[in-house]
């Protein structure tokens, strides 16, 4: 029963927020190495500003489409993060050593600051895309029932 | 040396709880759960706690509530009130126990007064080499941050990989008849 | 006993943290409604979660664990004492995250139950298999 | 390459796991070999890793580059002694067993639920994976969690009662798992660290702090959760319905590994966290968990005398073996320990192949309760399999099942503890009689049931039926080699 608003007020204020939620979730993931915030509050407010789009715009809108492709997902984040790990490996330290990330230039604070980030991203996703999975699995069956009513 | 502001949001806190308990319906159950979720974040952000309170703030207050309510939306409306039941027995039993085993293994917490922290290896083993070598070795003024993604990273992994199989568990548990 | 009032009274949250467990475990032992069993839980677990962050405190005006500049510029000077412990913050936030993780897979689990058997009550389910 | 074989084992179920939501868009079919031959090649990394650990010691793996033996120990380690790669083999054995076992039965017949399905059992054995290896009370939580939040779906996928017997599992699992996270609060409030040997080496230094009123809590509610994790008897309740009703292929998983694993990260928090061996005179708590063993014991055959249904007699047979276990762990010496861990082994391949039997009959004779196993009889291949089952469940001595009894016993005569051995053996006698109301039911009428509806076994089925029997028999064969790792591992833990 997820459908688009009929709103103005909420349709025009939903154009403003939704960009904005996702800069400042971007914000919160990648000043997380600074102050309060990193990759599980990021990747809350990434999901639910997609989420924020598909009530207000309604699934059929081009950022709710998104959504729903990025949906299919499941597992880039975690990805991100084992690959990190992984390289750590071949780069000969033990799994999710980011001292070892070969960068030649780098010493090995620079790297491990570095793997922070990556990492921190890698988390971001994965919330995000399950957050907004979850939300559409409670969500659909919702829409099941309405179609057998 | 009391914090009367703690102490007034604690008994925020234990006050919509107890509303939580004592409400009928379910909607305005979960509705105060949210509050309860905040007023714990304001709690964390005094004791310091600003990552957790930022955290909880968005998933506790915003997401859980987002999930409980797309489930009661769906329930029509004479499931989501309450009745009365009698209270078992085992219950009345039990809880008092319970607190007194709580309040028998919290005694040792207590600030000592001495140095005013509470119980001093949980606050200088670990802790304090974390503190002391963690920007050096990671470039990461935010020692929470850095103690969670690099230190502890593989827990964080971990924790991951819980958000990622509680979404592949919900889809089996839901999709299975649609598509 | 002035003295145990006095030590309460000073660190508050862990007598919350008794009175919310408490709480928690009540509503999920006595309630058979299922949807109150999860909010039961739900007190529990942050419950837990306000006991570790507690524990983390320092008095003496320990601030965030957030470096200053001054401290960012001379490592070597940190003095641990200034900062409140980092380490049960993580665990906090590992635990939260469980913790939602945990309540997603319950509430589609609801929802499955509702969508067969139409109730929310887990007696009533169970009146309604038999 | 060495070095990195833990978190390599770690990796294959994991990495596997992650990628198949991606392969699953576009290829359903491709799931389930990519799920086989990971754990394929998952068992052959850890006979591989037995091997080398029985040839260079036990390592200790340091993740993020924080190594282990740094003071205090800053990162996550992971201990990979004998203990622990004996019980990977196990595990990954019956993890690609029931694997294989699921094919023909499997429950994810429907296209969106096959990605998910064969998923969440990867997760879980990587979960398994890492509360077999992990040296860190938080990490132990955090993979209890993985394992417990796939084990709920994996039950509920039957549909029907299951939900509610998997939402019952879900209200009880999260109970255990909040507890022990505060058992785990209580500890590093009164220790700093959450570094098993950390943790064992400030109570060795200072054993006043064992008399702590908070590490007497915390110990409280650790096992307090882990009981209801492993299904204890007070504690159980979850259990036998959550086994029923689960789908028939993946009860074998779960009651071959779940509790047992639970059991075993109990074993490691007492004897290599709160240093049980060397102090045993400190700690009441191994006492009261003989006690709790011996009740459980008994109540479990007891319980599992009066049902009807078989999956669920079988579920509380295994209730009162995780009894039998803790009363040989609670004892406190060598032969005792030895003893329980090969039963905790032998159980976990006992109950896998009790449920595999139990699986075959309902699916290809309709035999859900004892009266209707008479059925069984006209398949020659289950009925020898589950005569070899049971002798071991009773404890006869060509099988595996006997050795870790006698050792047990052995272990309470060695610590003079007469009550835990007539426990044993009064536990023994009732496994035996719930056993001989199967037997009769099988073979005790003269006249046949027509039973049209039998189809062949599948070659898959009947592969893991009889490795599963042949493995009991085998065990108890070679035991000694076993008995005496393990007696080394006791040994090495101060016992």
């Amino acid at each position: 029963m997820i459908e688009a608003h009929d709103s103005l007020i909420v349709r025009s204020a939903g154009k403003l927020l939704i960009p904005l939620s996702q800069l400042f979730a971007l914000y919160v993931l990648f000043f997380g190495q600074y102050g309060p915030g990193g990759g599980f509050a990021g990747g809350v407010i990434l999901g639910t500003s997609f989420l924020l789009a598909v009530l207000v715009l309604g699934p059929q809108a081009p950022p709710c489409r998104l959504a729903h492709q990025l949906e299919h997902g499941d597992g880039i984040g975690l990805m991100i993060f084992v690959g990190v790990g992984g390289l750590c490996l071949i780069g000969g330290g033990t799994f999710l050593d980011y001292s070892n990330l070969q960068i030649p230039g780098w010493n090995d604070e620079e790297r491990r600051s570095l793997g922070i980030v990556l990492t921190q991203i890698g988390v971001a996703a994965d919330i995000a895309v399950t957050a907004l999975s979850i939300v559409f699995s409670l969500g659909q069956h919702h829409s099941q029932e309405a179609s057998h009513e | 040396m009391m914090d009367w502001f703690e102490i007034a949001l604690v008994i925020l806190l234990i006050t919509t709880a107890v509303g939580v308990i004592r409400v009928k319906t379910l909607i305005s159950a979960v509705l105060i759960l949210a509050c309860y979720s905040f007023l714990m974040a304001v709690v964390w952000a005094q004791l310091g706690a600003v990552d957790v309170a930022f955290v909880e703030a968005v998933v506790g207050a915003g997401l859980s509530t987002v999930l409980f309510l797309l489930t009661l939306f769906r329930a029509r409306a004479k499931d989501t009130q309450l009745r009365r039941t009698p209270t078992p027995l085992v219950a009345l039993l039990g809880l008092p126990l319970l607190g007194f085993v709580l309040l028998y293994a919290i005694a040792p917490l207590y600030p000592d007064g001495q140095d005013g922290q509470p119980l001093r290896p949980a606050s200088t083993h670990v802790a304090d080499a974390y503190l002391q070598e963690s920007y050096k070795a990671t470039k990461t003024p935010n020692v929470v941050t850095a103690v969670l993604m690099d230190y502890r990273a593989f827990d964080t992994l971990i924790e991951t990989g819980v958000i990622f199989t509680a979404g592949i568990a919900c889809a089996l548990l839901l999709r299975s008849h649609s598509e | 006993m002035s003295e145990h009032i006095q030590a309460a009274l000073e660190r508050p949250s862990l007598i919350a943290f008794v009175v919310l467990f408490l709480c928690g475990f009540f509503v999920m032992t006595t309630n058979s409604n299922m949807i109150k069993k999860l909010i039961g839980i739900y007190l529990l677990q942050t419950s837990v979660l306000l006991l570790l962050v507690t524990i983390g405190v320092k008095q003496n005006a320990a601030s965030v664990p957030i470096l200053t500049e001054k401290h960012i510029e001379s490592p070597e000077t940190i003095a641990p004492a200034a900062y409140v412990n980092p380490l049960p913050h993580v665990l906090t936030l590992t635990a939260i995250v469980v913790q939602v993780a945990t309540l997603g897979v319950s509430l589609a689990l609801v929802a499955a139950i509702y969508r067969k058997y139409g109730s929310l009550d887990e007696n009533e389910v169970l009146q309604r298999i038999e | 390459m060495r070095d990195q074989l833990p978190v390599i084992l770690f990796l294959v179920p994991f990495a596997t796991a992650i990628c198949l939501p991606m392969v699953g868009l576009k290829a359903h079919g491709w799931c389930r070999p990519m799920a086989l031959v990971s754990l394929l090649v998952m068992f052959v990394l850890a006979v591989g890793n037995l091997l080398l650990v029985l040839k260079h010691g036990e390592q200790s793996y340091g993740f993020a580059g924080w190594s282990a033996s740094a003071s205090p120990p800053l990162g996550i380690v992971w201990v990979n002694d004998a203990l622990a790669s004996v019980m990977m083999v196990t595990i990954s054995f019956l993890a690609s067993l029931c694997l294989l076992y699921s094919g023909p039965l499997s429950p994810a017949t429907e296209k969106p639920r096959i990605v998910p399905y064969y998923a969440l059992i990867l997760l879980l054995i990587s979960a398994l994976t890492g509360i077999v290896f992990a040296g860190d009370i938080f990490n132990v939580f955090v993979f209890l969690e993985v394992a417990a939040l796939s084990a709920y779906a994996l039950v509920a996928l039957a549909g029907g009662r299951a939900l509610i017997a998997a939402f019952r599992y879900l209200i009880l699992g999260t109970l255990g798992s909040t507890f022990y996270l505060l058992g785990v609060v209580f500890f590093y409030a009164t220790t700093g660290t959450l570094n098993m040997e950390d943790i064992c080496q400030q109570f060795t230094k200072n054993p006043e702090l064992l008399h702590s009123k908070a590490v007497v809590g915390g110990m409280a509610f650790l096992f307090l959760g882990l009981g209801i994790k492993m299904a204890l008897f007070p504690l159980h309740a979850w259990l036998p319905g959550a086994y029923t009703h689960a789908p028939d292929a993946v009860s074998p998983l779960l009651a071959g590994l779940m509790t047992k694993v639970a059991l075993y990260g109990c074993v490691r928090v007492l004897f290599w966290g709160l240093a049980a061996g060397a102090q045993t005179e400190q700690l009441p708590a191994l006492t009261l968990l003989g006690g709790l063993g011996m009740v459980a014991a008994l109540a479990g055959s007891l319980l599992a005398l009066a049902q009807q249904e078989l999956k669920r007699m079988f579920a509380y047979g295994g209730i009162s073996h995780i009894g039998l276990i803790l009363i040989g762990v609670s004892q406190a010496n060598q032969t005792a320990f030895a003893g329980s861990m090969f039963y905790l082994m032998n159980d976990a391949i006992m109950q896998a192949g009790l449920f595999f039997i139990a699986g075959a009959a309902i699916q290809h004779h309709g035999a859900r309760t004892v009266a209707d196993l008479s059925r069984l009889r006209r398949a020659p291949w289950l009925v020898t399999a589950f005569i070899a089952l049971a002798l071991s469940m009773i404890g006869i001595p060509p099988t595996g099942g006997f050795f870790g009894k006698w050792h047990i016993i052995l272990g309470c005569l060695e610590a003079e503890n007469y009550l835990a051995v007539t426990a044993i053996v009064v536990s023994t006698l009732l496994t035996m009689a719930y056993f001989q109301r199967l037997f009769l039911s099988m073979f005790g009428h003269r006249e046949v049931v027509p039973d049209s509806a039998a189809g062949a076994l599948a070659p898959s089925t009947k592969l893991a039926v009889g490795l599963t029997a042949l493995l009991v028999v085998v065990l108890g064969l070679c035991s000694e080699p076993l008995i005496s790792i393990f007696r080394e591992t006791a040994a090495g833990v101060g016992l």
